[in-house]
C-alpha cells in the first residue's frame, strides 16, 4: 500500500471510529484529530523526504485500484514533484489548523468530525491522479466548510458567508466538472486517468479548436476555487467569519486546488487552448494583485485584510502560470507551498487574536505587540513575509515569478512587481502599525498570549516552514522544476531570452525534461 | 353524401375531447369538472372503437372495456373523495381550494 | 403463457390483498403488527426477485407483458421503495384515527401498479398498471380525511390526475388509429411507424399523460401542491416510486416504441428538460414548507433526469436509472424524516427544524445528508447521477451548441439548488429555535428504514460501480432499434 | 581559511540573532555579549583577511547553489575583492563600536535581548549586501537590511512617532526596491545572468548587449540606491528614521546601510557606465547618460540636505539631513565616474558621522532624552570628551586636514573641478553650508551657557560608552593615511610613502583644496557671527520665508503626503468601492438577488387553483402539439 494511501485513509478511518465515539468526551476528539494530522505530517515528510529527486517528473508511491472500470475511473494516487510539496504542505497546515482547533468549544464532536473530513479532501485532492477522484475529494471539503463557518463562525454575516462561499464554489465546481468531462471525452471517453489523459495530450494533441472550447471552462472554473479576480469576493469574506480552522485549513491548503488543476489538469491537457488566454489570465492576476492589494488597503478589520491579501497573493500564482515558462510555474508552485502555509499562519494568530480581544476592528486595537509578545512577533514574521520580504518562503517564489514572467510580459510584470513590492508593503506594515504598534488601549491590558508551548507549536512549526522555504528553497525548486518544464514546454510559443544568450555552463548542464525522460 | 369514414369518427371523438377539455378548465363546480373528465375518456373511447371498426383490429374495443372499467373505479374513489370533502368544507367550487399555493 | 413472470406482481397484490382481509381479524392494537408483515413480506419478495435473472427478454400475455433487465431493475427499485414507504407508513399511520392496514394495503396495490408499468410492453397494459398507481394515489393522498390539506391535496391530484389520465389514453387510441396495433412493437420488428400524422398527436398526448407522472413542464404544477397536503409516506411514494414507474414508461415509449418520434421532438424534450430544471429549482428559492419544497425540487430532478433522455442513448438511459435510484435513497430519506420530525398537524415549516440536531442528531444527520445528496455534492449518490447525465449532455454538447445552452441550464439549476438545500442544512444545524422542544424518538422500524436510506445514499456514492453496472445492465435491455 | 573567514564574518551575527531570539531572550547580558562578541569576531577576522597573504589582492569568489530552475542559476555565496573586503571592515569596525556603545545606552530598556537580536540581524544582512557576489543574492540581503531597519526604527513601538517612521522608511525603501528589481530583471533579460562577474564579462565581450535599454537599465538599478540611500526624491523617510534609538541612527542611518546604496552603485559601476542608448519612447533623453543623471541627483541632494540642517533644531535631524548631504556627495562622485573616491568618502563618513551620533547620543542620554539643541548649551565643560570627540568628527565633516574627511572629500571635489566646474562651484556651495550648519550645532550645544533646568546635571557616559567613542575619534584622526583610492584602484600598498600621500590634494590639485578650506573657513566664520552665544535661532527674524520653508523640509514631506499619499489613498478607496458596490454588490449579490426575484415571481404561477393548472397543462399540449403539426 502506498504511502499516500495511507496518509489518505487515516482520516477517514479515523473519522468512522470518532462518529461512533460518545460526544461528551470532548478532549478525546481533539486529541485523536491532533493525532491523526501528526501522523500525516511525518508520513508526508517521510514522502518527501524518500522522494526521487532524479526521477521528479514521474509519479512516485503511486497505487491504482480500478474503481468503476466501465468509466476507467481508478482510485489512483501518486506524487510528482509538483504535488509532493503541496502534500507535505497540506498536512503541515492540517496539523495547524487541527492544534488551532482548541477555540472551539461547542459541538466539538460534530466540528472535529468535519475538520477530518476536510483533510481528507485536501490531501486526497492533491495526491489523486484520476480526474474524478481529484474532483471529488475537492468536494468532500465543501459541506464541512458550510457547516463550521455556519456553525462556529463569528460575526453577524456568517450566514452569508457561509452560503457565499458554498454557492460561488459550488458554482465554481460545477464549471469545473463540465470541463473535466469535456476533456474526458477529448480524450475519447476512456479515462479519467490523469497520466493517460496526459501521455495522450503529448502524443496526439487534441483538436486546437476544441482545446480552445474547453480551456475556458477549466479556466471559468479553476479560477472560481481559487478566487481569480472578479471571482474573489467568496474569499475574504468566508475567512472573515470561518473559525480559525477552517480559515486555515481552507485558505491555506484547499484554495490550492485551483492553481494546482491548472497546472495539473488544464496545461498539461489542452496547452493549445491556453495559450491564448495566457495573456488575458496574465492581466487578471493583476487584477488580483494590484486590484485586492489596494482593496486591502481598505480593509478595517484584520481578517478581512488578510483575506484580500491572500486573495492578492493568488495573483502571483497566476502571473507565474500566465508566463507559461518553466521559470514562472516553478515560482508558482513555490508560492503555493508558500502561501499555504502563510495563510495558515496569518488566520491562526488572527484567530488567537479575536479570542482575547473579540474584535479585529484595526482602529480598536493597538500596541498588542507589548502584552503579546508571541504572538505579536509571529504576526510581524507573517505580515513581512506577505510583503515578500526575503528570509521567508514567498520570497524565492515571488522572485522567480517575476524572472519567469518578465521576458513574455515585461508590463504586467512590472505592475505585478508594483503591486507586491509597494501596495503589499503598505497593507501588511499598516496592520502590523495599527494592530501591534501605537499606544496600548486599557482594554487589552491583561490580553492574553499563548502562553501555553503546545499552542505555540504549530505556529512554530508553520514560521519554520516558511523561514526554511525561504532560505532554502533549492530542495523544493528541484523537486518542482522537472515538472514545471514538462508542463511549460507546450506553452512555450516563443523562445525564453535565456535561449537567446549563451548560458553558463551550469546551467546546460542540466537540461531539466529531457534529463529525467 | 360522402359515407361516414375514420376521420368523422375522429374529429367527433377531438370535438368531444375539446369540449371536456374547455369543461375542466372553465368550469368551477368540481362535479361538472369531473363529468367532462368522464366526457373526454369517452371520446378517448370514440375513437378506439371507431379506429378499431374501420382498421379491423379487435384490440381497441378490448381497450374500450379495459377504460370503461377504470372510468369507473375513478369516478368511485373520486366521488367519495369529493364526498369526504364536502364533509370537511362544504363546497364544490373548485376555486375555493387554494390553500395550497406559491 | 409465461404468467411466471409476473409472479412478483402477483405477490405485492395478494399480498395487498391479504392484508386487507387479514384485518379484519386483527385487533386494533395490533395494526403495527400488520405493517410489519407487509415489511416482511414485500422486502421477501424483494429478495426473491432476485430469482429473476436477467437474461434474454422474456414475454408474458402475448407480449403485453415484457421482463428484461430494465424491468428488472425498475422492480427491486419499487419494491425497495415500498419497503422504505411502508416503514413510513407505519410510523406515520400513528397519528390516523385508524387505518393502518388499508392504507398499507394501498402502497403496496401502488407498488404493484408500478410493477406493472415497468414491464408493460403493450399501451392496455400501461394505461392500467398507470391507472392502477393514480386511483390508488387518489386514496393515498387524502388518506387524512379529517386534514384540510391532504383532502385538497387528494382533489387537486385527482382532477389533474384523471385529465392526464384522459390525455394518455386519447393519445393512446389517436396511436392505434394511426397503427393499428395496441402493442409497443409494430407489426414489422421493434418500434412502431411513426409517421402519421395520428400517430405523431397521439404520442405527443401520451407523452403530456406521462409527463404528468413524473412531473415535467407543462404537467408540473400538481406537484408542490399534492407532496405539501399529501401524508408524507404518500409523498415519498410519489416522489420515489411514481416518478420512478413514469420514466421507465417514458423510457419505454421514447427510446423503445418510437425513437423516430423521440429524435424529431428532441429539440422540445430539451426545451421542456430546461424549463422543467430552471422552474423547479428557481420555484423552490423561497420554500418555507419542506415538503413543498421537495414538490417544487422533484420538478428540477424530473428535468435532470430528461437530461438522460434527450440524448437518446442507452448511457442516457443508464444514467437515469442511476439517478432514480439514488433520488429515491435521498428524497426517501427526507419525507421520512419530514414524518417523524414534526408534531402531529403541524405544517412541515422548514425553521420549525431549527434544533433539530439537538433533538435527534439522527435525523438531523438523516436529512443534512439527503438534502445533499439531492444537490449533488460528491461523495453522495446524487453526485454521481448528476455525473453521468451530465456526460452525456457534453459529450452531444461537441457536436450540437444546443446542447451547450442545456448543460448550462442545468449547471445553473445545480447551483441554484444548493442554495435552498443548504437552507434546510442550515435550519437544521445552526438556526435559532423558537423554543426547546422535546428529543425525537425514532422507532427502531422507522431508523433502520433511515439507515437503509443513508447506506444507500453514501456507499452508492463511494462505491458507484455495482449499482451502475447493474444500471448499465439494465439500460442494455433496452431494444433500441 | 580564505573562504572559512568570509562564511563566518557572514554567520557569525546571524548565529547571535538566532541565539538570542530563541534561547537567550531572558538573560540580558548573554545576549548583549552574544552580539558583541559577534561582530567584534568579525572585525578581527576581517583584518586577518587584510593581513593574510594574497587575500586582498585577488578576488575570488565561494559559492554553494540556492536555487536553479529553468535556465536561471542563482548561487549563494560570497565575493571577496578589495571593495568587499574594505565595506566589511567598515561595517564591522564602526558597527562593532556601536555594538558596544549599544549596551551603555540601551541599559534600561526593557527589550534590551530584542534589540540585540535586531542589531546582530542588521550586522547579518549588511554584510550579506556587502559580500553579494550576484544581483539576487544582493537584493535579498538588500531587502533584509532594508526589513532590520524597520524593525529598529521601531524599536519604540509604542509611540506613535516612531512606529509610523519605520512604516515609512520601509515604503520609501519599498518604491527604490521596485526600481532595483525592474532593473535585475531587465538586466538578466538582455544578458541571461545575474552575477555580477559574469555580467561585466558579457558586457565586455559585447557592450552593446544590453541594446535600447541600457541607460534604462543603469538608471532602474540606480532607483535601489535612490531609496537605500535616501537621494532626492526618496530621502524623506531619513531624517523620520531618527525615532529610533540614537545607537541604530549612528550605525544603520549614518554609518552603513545608507552607504550601502553607494556600496552597490561602486559594484555594479560597469553597468552605470554602458553606453548610454534610449530606447525609441524616450528618445527625447537622448545625449544624457546614466551618470549625467546620477551627478546631478546627488549633487542636488547635497545642497537641498545641507541647506535644510540649517534651520533643524533637533541635533540628531541635523545630523541626519548632514549624512543626506554627505551621501549627496558620494552619489555625486559616483556621477562623476569615480567610484574611488566614493568609498574613500563613505569609509571616512562612516566614522566621523558614526561617532557624531554617539556624541549626540551621549547628550541626549545625559539631558534625560531632550533633542532640542535650544535647551542644550554650555556641555563643553560638563562633557568634555563628548565635545573632543565632537569637535574632531565636525572638523572632519568639514574637511579639516589632517583629518580623513579632508583627503575623502577633496578628492571627490577635485573630481569635480576636473571634469565640471559647474558641478564644483555647487559642491564648494554644500561645503560651506557643512561647516555652517555644523559649526552652528557645535555652538550652540557646547558653547554659551547651559539652558537648562537647574538640577539637571549632565554628565559624560560610563567607560563602556566612551571608548567606542574615543575608538572612532582615533579612526577618523588616522583615516586620511589610507589610501583607500589606490587600495581599490588595485595598486600594491605602500608605493606611495605616507608623507607624499597625506600631501597629496596640496600637490595635484592645489586650488581645490584651498578653495575647499576657504569653504570651510566661511561656513565657520558665519557660523561664528550668527550663533556665537545666541539663544535662539537668528534667522527666521532675517529671513522669515525662507527659515520657514527650510524648517518645512522645503513643503517636500507635505507635498508628498498630500499628492502622492493622496492619490494612493484615493486609488485604494477607488478599488475597494467597485469590489464593494460592483463586484461584491452589483454584479454578484445583483445575480443573487435577481434569481430570489425571479423564484418570487415564477412562483406566482402556482397559484393554487385546479383550474389555472389545467389550463396550464392545456396550453402546453396545444403548444405542443402547435409545434408537431406545424
Amino acid at each position: 500500500m502506498s504511502i499516500l494511501t495511507v496518509i489518505l485513509l487515516l482520516p477517514l478511518l479515523a473519522l468512522a471510529a470518532l462518529a461512533a465515539w460518545p460526544s461528551r468526551q470532548r478532549v478525546m476528539f481533539q486529541a485523536v484529530t491532533i493525532g491523526i494530522t501528526f501522523v500525516e505530517l511525518v508520513l508526508a515528510s517521510l514522502a518527501a523526504w524518500q522522494f526521487d529527486v532524479s526521477a521528479a517528473q514521474s509519479f512516485q508511491f503511486v497505487q491504482k485500484v480500478p474503481w468503476i472500470p466501465s468509466l476507467g475511473i481508478s482510485f489512483h494516487v501518486g506524487v510528482d514533484g509538483l504535488s509532493v510539496g503541496l502534500v507535505w504542505m497540506a498536512t503541515l497546515v492540517s496539523f495547524a489548523a487541527a492544534c488551532a482547533s482548541w477555540e472551539i468549544r461547542e459541538r466539538v464532536k460534530t466540528f472535529h468530525l468535519l475538520l477530518l473530513l476536510m483533510n481528507a479532501g485536501v490531501l486526497g485532492a492533491f495526491a489523486s491522479l484520476d480526474l474524478f477522484f481529484f474532483y471529488i475529494f475537492h468536494e468532500l471539503a465543501l459541506v464541512p466548510t458550510f457547516l463550521m463557518i455556519g456553525i462556529w463562525g463569528r460575526g453577524g454575516q456568517r450566514s452569508y458567508a457561509a452560503f457565499k462561499i458554498t454557492l460561488y464554489l459550488g458554482l465554481g465546481s460545477m464549471v469545473l466538472l463540465l470541463g473535466l468531462l469535456a476533456v474526458f471525452f477529448l480524450a475519447g471517453q476512456t479515462t479519467f486517468d490523469m497520466v493517460e489523459l496526459a501521455a495522450q495530450a503529448r502524443q496526439s494533441p487534441f483538436p486546437v479548436a476544441r482545446q480552445q472550447a474547453v480551456f475556458p471552462l477549466l479556466l471559468l472554473g479553476f479560477g472560481i476555487l481559487a478566487s481569480l479576480w472578479p471571482f474573489h469576493t467568496w474569499a475574504p469574506l468566508a475567512y472573515g467569519a470561518a473559525p480559525t480552522p477552517t480559515a486555515m485549513l481552507h485558505a491555506g491548503a484547499l484554495k490550492k486546488f485551483g492553481l494546482y488543476g491548472l497546472l495539473r489538469v488544464a496545461l498539461p491537457l489542452v496547452p493549445d487552448g491556453a495559450r491564448d488566454w495566457m495573456s488575458v489570465l496574465a492581466w487578471l492576476a493583476l487584477g488580483n494583485l494590484l486590484f485586492c492589494g489596494l482593496v486591502a488597503v481598505r480593509q478595517k478589520e484584520l481578517d478581512r485584510l488578510i483575506g484580500y491579501s491572500s486573495v492578492a497573493h493568488m495573483g502571483f500564482i497566476f502571473l507565474g502560470i500566465a508566463s507559461g515558462t518553466a521559470l514562472g510555474i516553478t515560482g508558482a508552485a513555490v508560492v503555493m507551498v508558500a502561501h499555504g502555509m502563510l495563510a495558515a499562519l496569518s488566520f491562526g494568530l488572527s484567530g488567537h487574536l479575536y479570542q482575547q480581544t473579540r474584535t479585529l476592528e484595526l482602529d480598536r486595537l493597538g500596541g498588542l505587540l507589548r502584552p503579546m509578545p508571541f504572538l505579536g512577533t509571529a504576526l510581524v514574521m507573517a505580515m513581512l513575509a506577505a510583503c515578500g520580504v526575503p528570509g521567508f518562503g514567498n520570497f524565492p517564489g515571488e522572485l522567480l515569478v517575476f524572472f519567469g514572467s518578465w521576458p513574455p510580459r515585461p508590463a504586467a510584470t512590472a505592475i505585478a512587481a508594483a503591486a507586491a513590492l509597494v501596495v503589499g508593503a503598505v497593507y501588511a506594515l499598516r496592520a502590523v502599525r495599527k494592530a501591534l504598534h501605537g499606544p496600548l488601549p486599557d482594554a487589552w491590558q491583561a490580553a492574553d498570549d499563548l502562553s501555553n508551548p503546545w499552542r505555540r507549536l504549530p505556529f512554530v512549526l508553520l514560521l519554520a516552514g516558511l523561514i526554511g522555504l525561504g532560505c532554502f528553497p533549492g530542495p523544493l525548486v528541484d523537486r518542482i522544476q522537472p515538472a514545471a518544464a514538462a508542463i511549460a514546454r507546450p506553452l512555450e510559443s516563443a523562445p525564453a531570452p535565456a535561449a537567446l544568450i549563451p548560458l553558463p555552463a551550469a546551467a546546460l548542464t542540466r537540461p531539466p525534461e529531457e534529463a529525467s525522460r | 353524401m360522402t359515407p361516414v369514414g375514420l376521420p368523422h369518427y375522429l374529429v367527433l371523438s377531438a370535438l368531444l375531447f375539446s369540449l371536456g377539455l374547455l369543461g375542466v378548465v372553465l368550469r368551477r363546480n368540481l362535479l361538472i369538472v369531473f363529468i367532462s373528465l368522464e366526457l373526454m375518456l369517452n371520446a378517448a373511447n370514440i375513437a378506439l372503437v371507431a379506429s378499431a371498426r374501420f382498421l379491423n383490429r379487435i384490440g381497441g374495443q378490448e381497450m374500450v372495456f379495459v377504460v370503461i372499467a377504470v372510468a369507473a373505479a375513478e369516478v368511485a374513489v373520486g366521488l367519495a373523495l369529493l364526498a369526504a370533502l364536502y364533509r370537511q368544507r362544504p363546497t364544490v367550487q373548485s376555486n375555493d381550494l387554494d390553500a395550497l399555493k406559491f | 403463457m409465461n404468467a411466471i413472470l409476473t409472479m412478483p406482481e402477483m405477490a405485492v397484490t395478494a399480498l395487498a390483498l391479504g392484508l386487507l382481509v387479514l384485518d379484519l381479524w386483527t385487533p386494533a392494537d395490533r395494526k403495527g403488527d400488520l405493517g410489519i408483515a407487509a415489511i416482511g413480506g414485500l422486502a421477501l419478495i424483494l429478495a426473491g426477485s432476485f430469482l429473476f435473472g436477467a437474461g434474454a427478454p422474456q414475454y408474458a400475455f402475448g407480449g403485453m407483458y415484457v421482463l428484461d433487465g430494465m424491468a428488472l431493475f425498475f422492480k427491486r427499485l419499487m419494491l425497495g421503495v415500498g419497503v422504505v414507504a411502508l416503514a413510513a407508513a407505519l410510523e406515520y399511520s400513528k397519528r390516523f384515527a385508524a387505518g393502518t392496514a388499508e392504507y398499507c394495503a394501498l402502497i403496496l396495490l401502488a407498488v404493484s401498479g408500478m410493477m406493472w408499468a415497468a414491464s408493460a410492453n403493450h399501451w392496455a397494459l400501461l394505461f392500467v398498471s398507470v391507472e392502477l398507481m393514480t386511483v390508488t394515489f387518489y386514496v393515498l393522498v387524502s388518506f387524512e380525511r379529517t386534514r384540510m390539506p391532504s383532502l385538497e391535496a387528494g382533489v387537486k391530484y385527482l382532477i389533474l390526475g384523471a385529465l392526464a389520465s384522459a390525455f394518455l389514453v386519447y393519445g393512446v387510441a389517436l396511436v392505434f388509429g394511426g397503427t393499428g396495433t395496441l402493442g409497443f412493437a409494430g407489426d414489422s420488428g421493434p418500434g412502431l411507424g411513426t409517421g402519421s400524422v395520428l400517430v405523431r398527436v397521439g404520442l405527443a398526448l401520451v407523452l403530456a399523460g406521462l409527463g404528468f407522472k413524473i412531473g415535467m413542464v407543462p404537467c408540473q404544477f400538481w406537484a408542490p401542491d399534492v407532496y405539501q397536503g399529501a401524508p408524507a409516506p404518500t409523498a415519498a411514494l410519489l416522489a420515489a416510486g411514481s416518478k420512478a414507474a413514469g420514466f421507465a414508461l417514458l423510457l419505454r415509449v421514447l427510446l423503445e416504441a418510437a425513437p423516430d418520434w423521440a429524435l424529431e421532438m428532441r429539440p422540445v424534450l430539451m426545451l421542456i428538460a430546461g424549463a422543467s430544471i430552471l422552474y423547479g429549482n428557481l420555484c423552490a428559492i423561497p420554500q418555507r414548507n419542506l415538503k413543498r419544497l421537495l414538490g417544487y425540487s422533484s420538478i428540477a430532478h424530473a428535468g435532470y433526469m430528461l437530461l438522460g433522455i434527450v440524448v437518446l442513448e442507452r448511457a442516457g438511459a443508464a444514467a437515469i436509472l442511476f439517478y432514480l435510484a439514488g433520488y429515491a435513497c435521498a428524497v426517501l430519506a427526507a419525507f421520512l424524516v419530514a414524518a417523524l420530525a414534526f408534531d402531529p398537524g403541524e405544517p412541515e415549516e422548514i425553521p420549525a427544524l431549527a434544533g433539530l440536531h439537538r433533538r435527534s442528531p439522527y435525523l438531523a444527520a438523516a436529512l443534512a445528508l439527503s438534502m445533499i445528496s439531492l444537490a449533488g455534492i460528491p461523495p453522495l449518490v446524487g453526485f454521481f447521477g448528476k455525473f453521468l447525465l451530465l456526460k452525456g449532455v457534453v459529450l452531444a454538447a461537441f457536436d450540437s451548441r444546443s446542447f451547450g445552452w442545456l448543460a448550462g441550464v442545468a449547471l445553473a439549476g445545480i447551483v441554484t439548488s444548493f442554495y435552498y438545500y443548504f437552507g434546510v442544512v442550515r435550519a437544521i444545524y445552526w438556526s435559532a429555535p423558537a423554543a426547546e422542544r422535546p428529543p425525537i424518538a425514532v422507532s427502531r422500524v422507522a431508523g433502520a428504514a433511515l439507515g437503509a436510506c443513508l447506506v444507500g445514499i453514501v456507499a452508492a456514492g463511494v462505491f458507484p460501480s455495482p449499482l451502475l453496472e447493474a444500471a448499465r445492465l439494465a439500460a442494455g435491455a433496452l431494444r433500441i432499434p | 581559511m580564505q573562504t572559512l573567514f568570509p562564511w563566518l564574518i557572514l554567520l557569525l551575527p546571524l548565529a547571535a540573532a538566532a541565539l538570542i531570539s530563541l534561547f537567550t531572550r531572558p538573560h540580558r547580558d548573554l545576549s548583549a555579549r552574544l552580539s558583541i562578541g559577534a561582530i567584534v569576531a568579525g572585525f578581527w577576522l576581517t583584518l586577518l583577511l587584510f593581513a593574510l597573504p594574497g587575500a586582498a589582492a585577488q578576488a575570488y569568489e565561494t559559492r554553494i547553489p540556492w536555487l536553479a530552475a529553468g535556465g536561471l542559476q542563482i548561487d549563494f555565496g560570497l565575493r571577496i575583492d578589495r571593495l568587499s573586503l574594505l565595506m566589511a571592515l567598515v561595517v564591522t569596525a564602526v558597527g562593532g563600536a556601536i555594538h558596544i556603545y549599544s549596551y551603555e545606552y540601551m541599559r534600561g530598556e526593557r527589550r534590551f535581548s530584542t534589540y540585540f537580536a535586531c542589531l546582530s540581524l542588521f550586522t547579518f544582512a549588511m554584510l550579506g549586501v556587502v559580500f553579494a557576489p550576484n544581483f539576487v543574492q544582493m537584493f535579498f540581503f538588500w531587502e533584509l537590511v532594508g526589513v532590520s531597519s524597520y524593525l529598529l526604527i521601531g524599536f519604540w513601538f509604542e509611540r506613535p512617532a516612531a512606529a509610523d517612521a519605520g512604516l515609512k522608511a520601509f515604503l520609501v525603501n519599498r518604491v527604490g526596491d521596485l526600481g532595483f528589481l525592474l532593473g535585475i530583471l531587465l538586466v538578466w533579460s538582455r544578458l541571461g545572468s545575474v552575477h555580477f562577474g559574469e555580467l561585466e564579462r558579457r558586457l565586455a565581450e559585447n557592450p552593446a548587449a544590453l541594446g535600447a535599454m541600457a541607460t534604462v537599465a543603469g538608471l532602474l538599478i540606480f532607483c535601489g540606491a535612490l531609496g537605500k540611500s535616501a537621494q532626492f526624491p526618496l530621502h524623506i523617510w531619513l531624517p523620520d528614521a531618527m525615532e529610533g534609538p540614537t545607537p541604530v541612527s549612528a550605525l544603520i542611518h549614518a554609518a552603513t546601510m545608507v552607504a550601502a546604496g553607494v556600496y552597490m552603485l561602486a559594484r555594479v559601476f560597469f553597468l552605470l557606465a554602458a553606453t548610454p542608448h534610449w530606447p525609441a519612447a524616450l528618445h527625447f533623453l537622448e545625449g544624457l547618460d546614466a551618470l549625467e543623471i546620477i551627478r546631478i541627483i546627488g549633487l542636488f541632494t547635497a545642497l537641498m540636505a545641507g541647506l535644510i540642517a540649517l534651520q533643524q533644531d533637533d541635533i540628531k535631524r541635523v545630523l541626519a539631513y548632514s549624512t543626506l548631504s554627505q551621501l549627496g556627495y558620494m552619489v555625486m562622485a559616483i556621477g562623476l565616474g569615480q567610484p574611488g573616491p566614493a568609498m574613500f568618502h563613505l569609509a571616512t563618513h562612516a566614522g566621523f558621522k558614526a561617532l557624531l551620533f554617539l556624541g549626540a547620543g551621549a547628550i541626549i542620554l545625559a539631558l534625560h532624552h531632550e533633542q532640542d539643541i535650544w535647551r542644550m548649551g554650555g556641555l563643553r565643560r560638563a562633557m568634555p570628551l563628548t565635545f573632543w570627540t565632537f569637535l574632531i568628527a565636525t572638523l572632519a565633516l568639514c574637511a579639516v586636514p589632517p583629518l580623513g574627511g579632508f583627503y575623502s572629500k577633496e578628492s571627490i571635489l577635485a573630481h569635480a573641478w576636473h571634469q565640471d566646474k559647474l558641478v564644483f562651484a555647487l559642491a564648494w556651495c554644500g561645503s560651506v553650508l557643512t561647516a555652517l550648519y555644523m559649526f552652528r550645532l557645535v555652538l550652540v550645544v557646547f558653547g554659551g551657557s547651559p539652558r537648562r533646568p537647574r538640577d539637571a546635571q549632565p554628565h559624560e557616559p560610563s567607560h563602556i560608552a566612551t571608548w567606542p567613542m574615543l575608538f572612532l575619534a582615533g579612526l577618523t584622526v588616522l583615516a586620511g593615511g589610507a589610501d583607500v583610492e589606490g587600495f581599490l584602484a588595485g595598486g600594491a600598498q605602500g608605493t606611495a610613502s605616507l608623507a607624499s600621500r597625506l600631501a597629496g590634494p596640496l600637490a595635484h590639485a592645489p586650488f581645490v583644496m584651498l578653495a575647499g578650506l576657504a569653504a570651510t573657513g566661511l561656513g565657520f566664520a558665519m557660523a561664528w557671527g550668527l550663533y556665537r552665544g545666541a539663544y535662539r535661532d537668528p534667522l527666521p527674524a532675517r529671513w522669515s520665508t525662507l527659515a520657514s520653508a527650510l524648517r518645512q523640509r522645503l513643503l517636500l514631506d507635505a507635498w508628498y503626503a498630500r499628492w502622492i499619499g493622496g492619490s494612493f489613498e484615493a486609488l485604494a478607496c477607488l478599488a475597494s468601492g467597485v469590489d464593494r458596490w460592483i463586484i461584491a454588490g452589483a454584479a454578484v449579490r445583483g445575480v443573487h438577488g435577481s434569481v430570489e426575484l425571479t423564484g418570487r415571481l415564477l412562483r406566482l404561477a402556482q397559484t393554487g387553483k385546479v383550474s389555472t393548472y389545467a389550463f396550464a397543462l392545456g396550453c402546453g399540449v396545444a403548444a405542443l402539439l402547435y409545434w408537431l403539426i406545424r
